[in-house]
């Protein structure tokens, strides 16, 4: 978080350096700063895990982008065909996140995903609760978020 | 071709705002209606946004993000209505 | 309490509402925005956290009484068409300044902003006492 | 030219999602699964415009905007969706009556008294 | 196209009418909300619709290059909506307050006041 | 004269604090101010009898022509020594009559306001000035009428005499408007110089008959004379003195003195003779039927203003002679019974009838004395001055034998009443259980002076003659009249009636018994009368003014609705059709497929939010047409308006939400037929918005005002976004009124959601 | 000439805004808000002097020259409305300050009345429509507000019509301001003027003309658009009814003058036709509806409909002679009517009703009270020398000029049944004994009692002076009314001042 804000000071510097704050050349800044804190961190080996998260979360918005693309395709696709096909149920996701954040960002992912919505999460915070709309098996359904999102979700969190 | 093309899809969502409408008439229950506008409000926003596109002025794009941000709010406010036991 | 998920949503959207409406504020002049839909868009992050938590949780994140709000911007408003009077000119005229900022360039600051800025008071205090108002009523 | 592709396949795909999004708000059988087409084709939807947009545009501005309209959606859609599906969950909006498991009602019985 | 509007005005100002000649508080509220939208739409399109861009100058420039709409209906449009707004929340509270002290929502057993 | 009068309005004014100071002397220091204007007038009576009036003016309302014009001719100055001679009598009498009454420092204010009133309507030279007198002796009557306030008759017959009289005083109003519109002048001097023009005006028959209601009313003649006897609610001083000399002679006065203008036509013959003649026999013969004192004096006072009217009506040097001499004659008998009668029922403990009085003479004696002056000048024995009068009013009907024939029958009522009142009381047994003292001495100057003068005036004939009734007649007739007055003016014919008339009266005095059984009987013709007219309009009045608000203020909004909007479409629909439609078709752009399918989603979002029973779709609905205004404006380039349209929506549907917890579900449905109505007056008034939006497009014209926004938007405003500019700059000022609205409605809704009344405040 | 124009609007908004910020603190309030009332009524001297002799005060406000941006215009009317405003000002916030309940002052009194006063005052002196509007909004609103301040359930039940009709009205109003601007293409007043005297079409403009007068019409108490006002006004406390009856129709009133002399021209024998015969109709029918009443409050509040007739009467003469009257009314019966509410109020202070059958004996009880009383009720009735005769005079010459013969005639007889309520009131509250003695309410000590009096006694001065100095009084109106008919003076004013 530190080195967060030290990057967007690092950009605010820059825009004021250049006297112009507009938001492109604010960005063009914190890439700026981006590269010059790379550069540097080595030296000062402070929070070096900053560089390894934007990694962690540009490969969590990838896959998280590919699973919105394809599960919104069969929505969209599975609308339009007859409606016995779906298998809708509620499903209860035991919890291994614990903060109210990491909580609250899976609950948040799973109802982005189409086809799985959030509905509750339970008093004593073990358990989520969830919508989903082609439940075959619910042990699978459960199986897979927690090994897909929640684990690639709870890995970048922490 | 753009402009073409945003002319279809401005009727598309026109269409789709429709049927958000209609939900919103038909109901039956009060959360149908709640998610219902929740999806008109979308669409506009995609409106806006088209309209942007065919018209080549970004002004509007505020007016969207209003929208988004808003339109949660509402939403929030009228599924604290609906647990407090307001009738549908 | 309401959902975990609705209140930990709210506590990190807050700040960007905030900051979004500073900036429909500042930018009204040039862009679509201004002290209304900005003073809206606080109100409704206040409202927000209101409907979160409670009213008197958003009272006190509020720390301000919406009523004194209301009566501050109101007076910004009265008082930015003043300064004109003592250069001759009528009530509201716009007036304006070039503040140099440090390392160059210029701020334009005039008082048509300083009224926007009361609207967005005013508007702030009046949507917060309706909604504090009527979600206080038992 | 391609850039002008680019932008008419998102939008495309933008009216598409929203038009699926509409059938599915007006044929799905019960809330749940209607709010699986609402909430979500329809989030999709818009952020598909909002490509379309940003590719059209080509500025920085414009970018940063629509950016922040996609990350707006994103951030609230879900959540409106959660309130939205456990108010009615909680009022007692019947599920479709093909609704195979409910183990929130098998399970989670003892607990639902905690609301206001 | 302004004949069309016009057509929706009208339906705006009836709609909005109906709704108030009801016996529902709420429904009375609904009916001047209706009937807002109607001015406001009034007022936007007897001040001429020119299909034009924003009023709005983009960065750099000095004047108005293509037509653009007429900025002063807005303006005014944007003073009335405000207002209506605070007429209506004031209204709604006004509403509320004498359902809770009258004991009524029926506008026709409100007549104490009258004779 | 003006200085006079304010001195009387000032005496009026300072009477409540002056009883205050010394309530032993208040009579004696106020009658100071009339008793000031008596003596200034009779100083002006030599010049005045040389036929050189005094005037004064002032200027007051200059655009409006109103001055302060007064004018003192031989007719203003009769009245003027009457009402300010009788009322300074009146005055000391006042002093004995309320005698250590708190109420007395009002009474004297009335009293005297109500003299300088009158003497205001004699000596004014200005139409509009008489008027404000005029309506000034109302109003001050009024108050005296009902100065027994806490009796209910009293107040009745204020208001009677009220709305009466000041009915009367709106026909003159007009008259006198339309009178000086005709006649170019205000100024009375100068009307009555031009009676051939008025007389060739086409309103002179309205002008004529509105004064002629206007004088009525106030001098009580038929059909208006029923207020007069009701009046006697008055206290007696009042009673003689609206009756004797002053208010009711107002009317008289006024035609009098209108004579030159109005006079020379026949309907003026024709409607004074026919009204007075009634009126003077009507007045007679009721009185025949009266026992309570006062009443029958009123009667008779209708009678005499009757007798006055037909004899102007008459309109010949010899008439109007004799009227001014019944002036002055019946004034003083008239007062001097009215004084006498209130003595009597003042110190008999309150009797009020003949029948139940009697033997008087010996514990008053004084008012005996008085009486038996004043009745036999009443009744018209020689050598009284009613006498006089009686002869030269004979003389002057010489030619007319009808009037003859009523002549003699009212004045042997006149008889009967000046013995009933002059000599029945105090002669015969005093009946039991009747106690009386003589009225203290204050009660007996007028009395006494009026009483003696009744007797002396009949000796100064001549002077009287020459010197008063000789200028005033000069004024009536607006030409040189010579008055000859004599006590004895030969045996002729008129002396002979005047023998028949007293032989009349003298015998229906004693079979008076037969005549009060007969009266009795007749009283069932009362509800037929003028007096059950009166209050069946009063009635009616007020009952179609109950109908009329039942039937508007129904309590139900949507009557005030509906009949706000027909009235809108019914004249916006007739400026329409004045207009003759729309001729042309232009400024009109081409219907675009998606402002088609948005207006039809408007449409049908309004539908739905109108045709709704539930609250949420109705609310949710109008979202909807919320949303489509802003793709519209979205599609006509108003970002800003777009962004605060659906801010706005949504918020207010938050706010409904809010409040929905609080509120009930739809419930009251309407009728069929109502909601069928409600349909078809909505629809009307949607198609009249519509057609005055095409007939906006009609005319439309370039917008100059814009184009300079657009163009000084940057350049001098230092702004980009025009819309806003125009908010904060341009106009901001309405920005600022809107804020302010805001700030408020918020001020006010906290206020109504936190400020409640306690239980139990909630109600009326 | 930079400053005085807007004074009459930034005043009293700086007094509401302090009054806000000192919510806490009610005497601090009370000193404000008289001391603001005070700075109205100097202001509206100034104002008066400065105009008197027929100049009209220009303001553009902003420096943006008129058309286009906001002018400020104040001619001979304005003023004389301003000054009347001053006056009520200063009277009703003593009264209020001495009357008032602790809560009501608690919650706003004084910032809503002297928003009311600002939203008066900016529709007296604005040269434009929209502001117009947005000024009639502002104190519509701070009437709301007023009406139902304290919750009492008759003061909701009636403000319920209220907000309505006048929501109804305001739309109508927007609508003819949006049509209108369509049509001329500017909002400036003298700007409109001047083009509907040289456009086409004036035909068309009348459907326009008629959607002003309902929209005026509604908020003056026109018939039949007066529902409202018999339903409410008698609702709230008597400092808030006397400032409503003072202000609120006149508003309307002034503002159907301002618009059918200046702007709407090009139809006046249709269109003054339908004023004189709605100004006849109003008077009928709102004395009746006063006559059937029992309540002192409800008879004056609906005695007001019948006093818009008469000065709507003026307008629709359409004549000089005829608008003096009008103004010379205007005057008279804001004076009078406020001063008889007050009265109504004290006497509700004294024995807590305003049921004429309930109460009486006060002739003997208040003689002060009953010389107030009588006074300005037998000044509404037109007695002379009293103001009201004058303005009534004056209206029933110039009908009588102008041959209209039946709106006179409806004059005298409503003038007559005015009397009667009056009159009503007298009898059954002063002279008439109380059917059951009522106890003295009044807790205030004989020297607060008078001054508690005090407004009372200084209405009823003016009162009478403008009777006694009906001279100066009829010039200036006279004057007034001049400018009206020759808005060529206006709109060179207003157009020439850029
Ligand atoms: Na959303
Ligand atoms: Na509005």
């Amino acid at each position: 978080m530190q080195m967060f804000i030290t990057n967007i000071l690092l950009s605010l510097l820059w825009a004021l350096l250049t006297g112009n704050v507009s938001e492109g050349n604010l960005m063009l800044g914190f890439l700026l700063g981006y590269g010059s804190l790379w550069l540097l961190y080595p030296a000062t080996g402070i929070e070096s895990s900053y560089f390894k998260k934007t990694l962690q979360s540009l490969g969590f918005i990838l896959y998280f982008t590919k699973e919105l693309i394809v599960s919104s395709w069969r929505v969209a696709t599975d609308v339009i065909k007859p409606l016995p096909r779906m298998r809708p149920g509620v499903v209860g996701i035991p919890l291994d996140a614990e903060t109210d954040l990491e909580i609250t960002l899976l609950a948040n992912v799973i109802s982005l995903t189409p086809g799985t919505l959030s509905l509750e999460v339970s008093k004593d915070r073990k358990t989520l609760y969830i919508h989903a709309m082609y439940v075959i098996n619910p042990d699978d359904l459960r199986a897979e978020i927690k090994g897909g999102l929640e684990r690639r979700l709870l890995e970048l969190l922490r | 071709m753009v402009e073409f093309v945003c002319s279809i899809v401005m009727v598309m969502l026109m269409v789709a705002f429709g049927a958000a409408f209609i939900r919103v008439v038909i109901g039956p229950t009060l959360p149908d209606r709640v998610i219902a506008l929740d999806m008109a409000a979308t669409i506009v926003v995609a409106l806006i946004l088209t309209h942007c596109v065919q018209s080549g002025s970004f002004y509007y794009i505020p007016a969207a993000i209003s929208i988004a941000l808003l339109s949660f709010i509402g939403t929030v406010a009228l599924a604290l209505y609906i647990r407090r036991g307001g009738a549908s | 309490m309401t959902s975990i998920i609705l209140r930990t949503s709210t506590r990190y959207m807050f700040p960007p509402l905030i900051v979004f409406s500073v900036y429909l504020l500042l930018r009204g002049h040039h862009f679509p925005g201004g002290g209304f839909v900005g003073g809206l868009f606080a109100g409704s992050a206040f409202a927000l956290y209101a409907l979160s938590f409670s009213v008197a949780d958003a009272r006190r994140a509020l720390r301000l009484d919406p009523r004194d709000i209301t009566a501050v911007g109101l007076a910004i408003a009265l008082l930015s068409g003043i300064p004109p009077l003592f250069s001759n000119h009528a009530f509201l005229t716009g007036t304006w300044w070039e503040v140099p900022l440090p390392l160059g360039g210029v701020l334009d600051v005039g008082t048509p902003l300083i009224f926007d800025i009361g609207v967005y008071f005013v508007v702030l205090g009046v949507l917060l006492t309706v909604v504090f108002a009527l979600g206080e009523e038992k | 030219m391609i850039r002008d592709l680019l932008v008419c396949f998102f939008l495309l795909s933008g009216g598409l999602l929203s038009l699926a999004a509409a059938v599915g708000v007006i044929r799905l059988p019960d809330l749940f699964t209607r709010m699986h087409a609402a909430t979500k084709t329809g989030t999709v939807g818009v952020s598909s415009v909002a490509i379309a947009m940003m590719i059209h545009f080509g500025e920085v501005t414009v970018t940063s905007r629509g950016i922040l309209v996609i990350a707006f959606f994103l951030l609230t859609a879900p959540v409106a969706a959660h309130m939205i599906g456990r108010a009615a969950y909680r009022s007692g909006v019947q599920l479709w009556i093909l609704t195979r498991i409910d183990e929130w009602k098998t399970h989670g019985v003892n607990e639902q008294n905690d609301d206001d | 196209m302004e004949v069309v509007l016009a057509i929706v005005i009208g339906f705006l100002y009836g709609g909005g009418l109906y709704l108030m000649m009801r016996r529902n508080l709420i429904q009375l509220i609904i009916g001047l909300g209706l009937l807002s939208h109607g001015a406001n739409l009034l007022i936007f399109t007897a001040g001429g619709l020119r299909k034009g861009g924003a009023p709005i100058l983009a960065e750099g420039e000095k004047a108005f290059g293509a037509m653009v709409a007429d900025p002063l209906p807005q303006a005014l449009i944007l003073t009335s909506i405000v207002i209506s707004f605070a007429v209506t929340a004031f209204a709604l509270v006004l509403f509320l307050r004498t359902y809770q002290t009258v004991g009524t929502d029926d506008v026709d057993e409100l007549k104490e006041t009258d004779s | 004269m003006l200085t006079l009068l304010s001195i009387c309005f000032i005496a009026a004014l300072s009477a409540p604090l002056v009883h205050r100071l010394c309530p032993k002397y208040t009579g004696a220091l106020l009658v100071g101010a009339p008793l000031a204007m008596f003596v200034w007038l009779l100083k002006r009576i030599p010049e005045v009898a040389h036929g050189h009036p005094v005037t004064e003016s002032f200027q007051w309302v200059e655009k409006l022509d109103l001055e302060l014009a007064f004018r003192l001719d031989g007719l203003s100055l009769l009245f003027a020594l009457l009402i300010s001679g009788i009322g300074s009598l009146i005055i000391l009498y006042t002093q004995g009559y309320f005698k250590g009454d708190p109420q007395q420092g009002r009474f004297m204010m009335y009293i005297i306001a109500f003299m300088a009133s009158m003497l205001g309507v004699v000596l004014a030279d200005h139409l509009l000035l008489v008027f404000i007198f005029w309506e000034l002796t109302s109003f001050t009557s009024y108050l005296l009428i009902g100065f027994n306030h806490e009796n209910p008759a009293a107040r009745t017959a204020a208001l009677q005499a009220m709305l009466v009289t000041v009915l009367g005083g709106l026909f003159l109003m007009a008259g006198i408007i339309l009178l000086a519109g005709a006649a170019g002048t205000w100024r009375l001097s100068e009307i009555i110089q031009r009676g051939d023009v008025l007389l060739a005006h086409k309103n002179y028959l309205p002008i004529l008959i509105l004064v002629c209601i206007g004088a009525f009313t106030k001098s009580a003649q038929f059909p208006f004379h029923f207020w007069l006897p009701n009046a006697m609610q008055a206290p007696t001083p009042a009673s003689a003195y609206l009756h004797s000399s002053t208010m009711v002679k107002a009317g008289v006065y006024l035609l009098a003195r209108l004579h030159p203008a109005l006079g020379n036509s026949e309907e003026w013959t024709l409607i004074l003779t026919t009204i007075g003649t009634i009126t003077f026999l009507l007045g007679a013969i009721m009185a025949l039927g009266q026992h309570v004192l006062k009443r029958l004096l009123a009667y008779t006072t209708v009678s005499a203003l009757g007798a006055m009217i037909m004899l102007l009506g008459i309109g010949t040097a010899y008439t109007i002679k004799a009227v001014a001499t019944f002036i002055l004659a019946h004034a003083f008998y008239k007062a001097a019974l009215f004084l006498i009668a209130g003595g009597i029922t003042h110190e008999t403990g309150g009797e009020t009838s003949v029948d139940k009085l009697g033997g008087l003479r010996k514990a008053m004696p004084v008012s005996f004395a008085c009486a038996m002056l004043a009745g036999l000048s009443m009744g018209g024995f020689p050598p009284f001055f009613g006498f006089v009068a009686k002869e030269t009013w004979l003389q002057a009907v010489e030619a007319y034998p009808l009037l003859i024939v009523a002549t003699v029958i009212g004045g042997a009522a006149y008889v009967l009443v000046g013995f009933a009142v002059g000599f029945k009381p105090f002669l015969g047994k005093m009946p039991e259980g009747l106690h009386a003292h003589e009225i203290p001495l204050s009660m007996r100057f007028g009395p006494a002076a009026l009483g003696l003068g009744c007797f002396v005036l009949a000796f100064f004939t001549g002077k009287i003659g020459h010197d008063l009734v000789q200028p005033a007649a000069t004024a009536i007739a607006a030409k040189e009249v010579e008055v000859h007055l004599h006590l004895w003016a030969g045996f002729n014919k008129a002396f002979v009636t005047s023998l028949i008339t007293l032989a009349t009266g003298i015998g229906i005095y004693f079979a008076r018994s037969f005549l009060l059984a007969a009266a009795a009987r007749l009283r069932v013709l009362v509800k037929f009368g003028p007096d059950a007219a009166y209050q069946f309009l009063l009635d009616g009045t007020l009952k179609f003014a109950a109908w009329h608000t039942r039937v508007l203020q129904t309590g139900i909004l949507r009557d005030y609705i509906r009949v706000t909007v027909l009235t809108m479409v019914v004249l916006v629909g007739v400026a329409l059709v004045r207009a003759g439609g729309f001729q042309r078709w232009e400024n009109l752009s081409p219907i675009s497929i998606r402002i088609a399918m948005v207006a039809v989603l408007m449409i049908s979002a309004t539908f739905a939010t109108v045709h709704s029973k539930s609250r949420l779709r109705s609310i949710l609905s109008m979202g909807v047409v919320g949303f489509c205004m802003a793709i519209l404006f979205t599609f006509f380039g108003a970002p800003d308006l777009a962004m605060t349209q659906l801010v706005i929506e949504t918020l207010t549907v938050i706010l409904l939400a809010l409040a929905f917890y609080h509120l009930p579900a739809f419930s009251h449905g309407s009728k069929k037929r109502t909601r069928a109505t409600d349909i078809i007056i909505a629809s009307s008034v949607g198609i009249t918005i519509t057609l005055l939006v095409l007939a906006a497009l009609h005319v439309h014209t370039p917008t100059p005002v814009s184009d300079f926004y657009l163009d000084h938007s940057y350049k001098d405003a230092h702004g980009r976004n025009v819309v806003n500019v125009i908010l904060v700059d341009f106009r901001a000022l309405d920005t600022l009124g809107e804020i302010t609205v805001l700030a408020i409605a918020a001020l006010g809704a906290y206020a109504l959601m936190k400020l409640k009344p306690k239980k139990g405040e909630g109600g009326e | 000439m930079t400053v005085l124009p807007s004074l009459p609007i930034t005043i009293p908004l700086a007094g509401a805004v302090l009054c806000m910020l000192f919510r806490r603190n009610i005497r601090v309030q009370k000193s404000i808000a008289l001391f603001t009332s005070f700075l109205i009524l100097l202001t509206a001297l100034f104002v008066f002097s400065a105009t008197k002799d027929g100049t009209i005060a220009v303001m553009n406000v902003g420096d943006w020259p008129a058309p286009f941006g906001i002018t400020l215009a104040i001619d001979m009317l304005s003023s004389v409305m301003l000054l009347l405003v001053g006056l009520l000002a200063v009277g009703v916030s003593a009264y209020a300050c001495f009357d008032l309940d602790e809560p009501r002052m608690e919650f706003g009194f004084f910032p809503l009345m002297l928003i009311l006063l600002m939203g008066v005052n900016g529709a007296f002196v604005t040269g434009d429509l929209f502001n117009l509007y947005v000024w009639f909004e502002v104190l519509l609103t701070a009437s709301f507000i007023l009406l139902a301040l304290g919750g009492e359930r008759a003061q909701l039940a009636g403000s319920i019509k209220y907000v309505t009709l006048n929501l109804l009205s305001s739309a109508l109003f927007l609508a003819g301001i949006g049509i209108l601007y369509g049509m001329a293409g500017t909002l400036n007043l003298a700007e409109l003027a001047h083009l509907v005297k040289d456009g086409a079409r004036g035909d068309l403009l009348t459907m326009v003309a008629i959607m002003f007068m309902m929209a005026f019409g509604i908020k003056a108490g026109m018939f039949p658009l007066y529902f409202w006002l018999p339903a409410s006004y008698p609702t709230p406390p008597a400092a808030v009814t006397a400032l409503f009856s003072g202000l609120l129709t006149k508003v309307g009133v002034y503002s159907m003058i301002r618009m059918f002399t200046l702007v709407f021209e090009s139809d006046p024998e249709f269109l003054h036709g339908l004023i004189l015969a709605g100004a006849g109709l109003t008077m009928v029918s709102g004395v009746l509806a006063a006559t059937a009443q029992y309540e002192m409050r409800k008879i004056l509040a609906v005695h007001i409909v019948s006093q818009i007739g008469y000065i709507l009467m003026g307008l629709g003469l359409f004549t000089e002679l005829a608008l003096t009257g009008s103004i010379i009314y205007l005057a008279h019966v804001i004076i009078v009517k406020t001063n008889l509410f007050l009265i109504a109020g004290a006497i509700n202070r004294l024995k807590g009703t305003y049921d004429l059958h309930k109460l009486g004996g006060l002739y003997v009880e208040r003689p002060g009270l009953s010389i107030l009383f009588i006074i300005s009720a037998m000044s509404l009735a037109g007695v002379p020398p009293l103001s009201g005769f004058f303005a009534k005079i004056t209206l029933i010459i110039a009908g009588l000029r102008a041959e209209s013969w039946s709106i006179v005639v409806v004059a005298l007889g409503v003038s007559l049944l005015t009397l009667y309520s009056m009159t009503k009131i007298w009898a059954y509250v002063f002279w008439k004994p109380a059917p059951e003695p009522l106890p003295d309410l009044n807790p205030m000590p004989k020297g607060k009692w008078f001054v508690f009096l005090l407004p009372m006694v200084g209405y009823t001065v003016i009162t009478i002076a403008m009777g006694v100095f009906a001279g100066p009084v009829f010039d200036y109106a006279s004057e007034a009314a001049a400018q009206l008919m020759n808005p060529q003076s206006y709109i060179d004013a207003v157009l020439g001042a850029g």
